[in-house]
């Protein structure tokens, strides 16, 4: 088995998605991004589904797209795998029959695929479902069953487009560690396209982060979650990322306000500074105390997040705030609340941007 | 919210309810039970649930044949005018048939707009004849399988024809293991519909095709005239139609 | 999903659309435009004219007076054999008229099993009499005003009428200001589809009631009888019946 | 304006509700509970529309409700306003005619009453829409007029159902800024039921826990938010709650394990620890350092709350905690993950079952 490699681009109207993608044989690479990023044009001009206006992609040493050349392979020639969002099994075929379409397909005999399905059945665990219908599958069931069809067609390369997406949180968890085991029964290169940045922490060995058609960071999940690179990122990751100049230990935010900044690294130029919601404590009065920083805003949001409720604050700098429920019975918070703000400068996480 | 009626509802209400029981109770009650066998094996109305066994099949055939891919044509394709086309469809639901019978002996009667150049070329004519009671059929009930068909379609979306693509099947394949199987239970449904519809046309026929026994007079023809001959005929073939729509709903 | 259809799909559901669409085509080449007044103001013809607006107004006005109330019994009470009623709303739906007329012949004829007793103590018989023709097209029309207004009361579902009461609305308060105004749209939907159906009413009209000129010849029945007498005058009729479908979807 | 007070006793089948009630005149009380507690139940008899099985309520100083006595008025003539879930509005009328509604039912003329409610329309700031009908309004539009409707009609007591349920998130973060407003134009009592604890904590003067027909905790919204009693006030705020007996400074719990407590107050008996989940740390080896509380444990869910994700741990004691996405990736946290839990005394809040 060897790698998905090139740079596909198409444009769909005033849309261009132009993205270099290389993902090596059992590499699984998440493709995160908002919805309208291109997520799915990628993983379907992969696929083959869409077909690219322009770049060139290659599968292993098969050059696949490639329109300059008028290069086209179809995509049921391709052998890739794709696991949809909504599942897609085919509803008047049996768990066992969905399995088996893929090498029907190849011209496998009907007895055979069956054979070689029921292999995969018992590999995935999904004996008992074996002889019933989709329509009687649970969600996460029946993303089970998708993954599987996906996997019995014996494909080079495997995609899956939000996977987790429609399922509830409960099932999601579960299908969620179920993946995780058996992505590694994908030998060639693995896709997985999502918006949810757990999916891409706990499942992918990369993260691509796709916005407006291009990559705007890729990198190791620990490295994605700790210093994002866009406000995109960091909303998700629900941190405060505020962009400024940093000369002589303090940084002028390019919003309005300054932060002292602990780091011992010498900081100079751009930076980007990352701060936990939870790591700024809200004040009735002025504080007095060690925090460094130390300022005045009023409260602009206020929205339960979990055991804590997400505050947003509007000042210099404007940060989101976790804080107790009780925090928020005693300052008794809501819209126009005025309030002061205070965070550590050893709290701060302070990067190139 | 669900309350006992008071009585300005109970009265009007079950006057409507006997209203609509009345004829039904009427039709079972006043059937010539001890003869029924001896009146359905009639030579007439052996003749009349022939020939409307036999041009119902085939108005359902043809519906299928060119309805099938109509529906295909309003659900998955960008056809211009798609609107106006599903207008035309629905207007056979809403139209009187007696109006459906007038409009096709001016298209395809012997001096219809389209039936005096057949006529003239072939020497073929519809009115009158038993081509024509499946023709006045067709008109009337095809828009129950267009309809239910393109519903079908619609429903399908082709996303389950892209994933058959993904796991390497052919379009051949693709046509013959996913799209077919998926549309049947519609298609079965649409066509009951549409042979139900066309056992009980009327109007259209006896306008287009007239009333001959043996040739044009079906079921409700047969029903119709047995009312001055033999009414009992008339109320046991009507217990054979009602049987049938019974059976659709 | 959305491709360019290949050709056989296209020359079926080209036949398909051309069947349909021709005897439309035909009803309107084959007017005769120039004495369209002249026929429609003949005195066969405005007696039809007369006669169908005076019934489908009357049976409007009768399935709308006991269709309400059944409407409301069917959405809102928890009487016995709901199930069963809503069926027997949807029988005529789906019974060849003609049938429908048998069946009305067999209750309320001369010697239907509610005619005899009927016209045995108060001498007033229905078949061939004009309210005889009301009597097919109610029977015909009216599950069209039931279904709908049913379908608005369900959808009321009692939850504005509750927030009417905490408001301090009195019984009739809450019926004048909230519930007639909610369902006063459906009502007339309803009462539109009910006029169209008993315009275009044919079979039931001809078995229960006949077809005398002034009578109980509506326009179906004088666009059927033109035929034999004066095509011109069934074209004509036939439009102004097309036109009254059209309007309605 | 005076009180609502009583006992409200509601039998349906084999739910039973019964709840002291006592709200003053100029107070907002939330009841707070899940699904299928009574809430709605106890809101409809309140208002009339279901009446009471049992019990006496009275209002001021009538009498609107007592089985017994065989004492019912209707809920027409309670003018009692109430603000629904799903709005309620009248389709059919304008914004300003929804609010003329009451005072027309009350015999008011139609000019007058237009006269009056043009008053309401003004003091809620709903001018723009005075003319507009239901369907053009958005949900908290809608929401505002028809807390207008029902405080025009001049009510003597407010109940609202639910009133921020329907609402998207940022919606109903300005209507409950709006409502916060606004209830203290209600000169009666109000009784506001809810399943959200910040519409509780931010609206309400005093909170009542409803669960299974019975109240199982009241006060203010401080103390419930600090100090749950129950198991589902607790899962509400997303606080760990661990019931167990209190000797020396050590609790043992009751579904297995031990707790150091630090609090000076010398607790015994039963006690219950309430332990917020960003109060306990994970750790892939044994750790050591000052947190006198040291145990093992199994990862049994893993799910994102905003920035930060919640691990579910198996162990004695079972416990939810929240940490960083870097936490998820560094520890690469999946079900099955076996790891060490560490936190603080000083961080445990200990209070008499």
């Amino acid at each position: 088995m060897s790698g998905l490699s090139g740079q596909v681009v198409v444009e769909q109207g005033a849309f261009r998605l132009d993205v270099e993608i290389e993902v090596a044989a059992g590499e699984v690479v998440a493709v995160l991004g908002p919805n309208g990023a291109g997520k799915s044009t990628l993983l379907r001009a992969v696929a083959g589904l869409t077909p690219m206006t322009g770049g060139r992609l290659s599968l292993g040493t098969v050059v696949v797209d490639h329109p300059a050349a008028d290069v086209l392979v179809a995509p049921g020639e391709r052998r890739i795998g794709l696991v949809f969002q909504d599942y897609r099994l085919f509803p008047h075929l049996s768990v066992l029959d969905n399995l088996a379409f893929g090498l029907r397909s190849s011209g496998v005999s009907k007895a055979e695929s069956r054979r070689r399905a029921g292999v995969w059945v018992t590999r995935l665990g999904l004996d008992d479902l074996a002889h019933r219908k989709p329509a009687t599958l649970s969600g996460g069931q029946a993303q089970r069953v998708a993954l599987g069809r996906a996997l019995a067609a014996d494909p080079v390369a495997m995609l899956l487009d939000e996977p987790l997406a429609a399922l509830d949180a409960g099932t999601r968890l579960d299908v969620r560690s179920w993946l995780r085991e058996h992505l590694t029964d994908v030998g060639g290169p693995t896709l997985l396209v999502t918006h949810d940045p757990l999916d891409a922490l706990v499942l992918a060995d990369r993260i691509v982060v796709l916005e407006g058609g291009s990559v705007t960071q890729q990198g190791e999940p620990w490295e994605v979650a700790r210093r994002p690179a866009t406000r995109y990122v960091a909303r998700l990751l629900g941190i405060n990322l505020l962009p400024g100049t940093a000369a002589g230990g303090e940084v002028a935010l390019d919003g309005g306000g300054a932060l002292h900044v602990a780091d011992d690294a010498d900081h100079h130029g751009h930076v980007l500074v990352a701060v936990r919601p939870s790591a700024i404590s809200l004040h009735a009065a002025e504080p007095e105390g060690s925090a460094r920083n130390v300022w005045r805003g009023v409260v602009d949001g206020v929205e339960p997040i979990g055991d804590r409720v997400r505050v947003t604050v509007s000042g210099a700098p404007t940060v989101i705030v976790d804080v107790t429920p009780g925090a928020v019975a005693d300052l008794r918070l809501t819209r126009g609340t005025e309030l002061w703000l205070s965070a550590k400068a050893t709290e701060l996480d302070v990067y190139p941007a | 919210s669900a309350t006992a009626p008071p009585w300005p509802v109970l009265v009007p209400a079950g006057l409507a309810i006997l209203f609509l029981a009345l004829p039904l109770l009427g039709l079972l009650v006043r059937a010539p039970w001890s003869r029924f066998w001896e009146v359905l094996t009639s030579p007439t109305s052996l003749a009349a649930l022939r020939l409307s066994l036999v041009t119902g099949l085939a108005s359902t055939v043809v519906a299928v044949l060119l309805g099938v891919p109509l529906a295909w044509l309003l659900a998955r394709s960008t056809v211009p005018g798609r609107r106006f086309l599903r207008a035309l469809v629905t207007v056979p639901l809403v139209l009187p048939p007696v109006v459906g019978g007038i409009a096709l002996l001016l298209a395809f009667g012997r001096r219809g707009i389209v039936g005096q150049p057949l006529e003239a070329l072939t020497g073929i004519t519809l009115p009158f004849t038993t081509p024509g009671v499946v023709v006045a059929q067709v008109f009337v009930a095809m828009p129950f399988l267009v309809i239910t068909v393109e519903g079908a379609l619609r429903g399908l979306d082709g996303k389950l024809e892209e994933a058959a693509v993904t796991l390497g099947a052919s379009r051949v394949e693709v046509f013959r293991r996913v799209t077919v199987p998926l549309v049947a239970p519609s298609l079965v449904a649409g066509a009951v519909l549409t042979f139900a519809r066309a056992l009980g046309e009327f109007g259209a026929t006896i306008t287009f095709a007239g009333n001959l026994e043996g040739v044009t007079q079906t079921l409700p023809l047969a029903v119709y005239t047995g009312l001055e001959g033999d009414p009992s005929e008339a109320v046991v073939l009507s217990l054979v139609l009602l049987a049938v729509s019974v059976l659709v709903l």
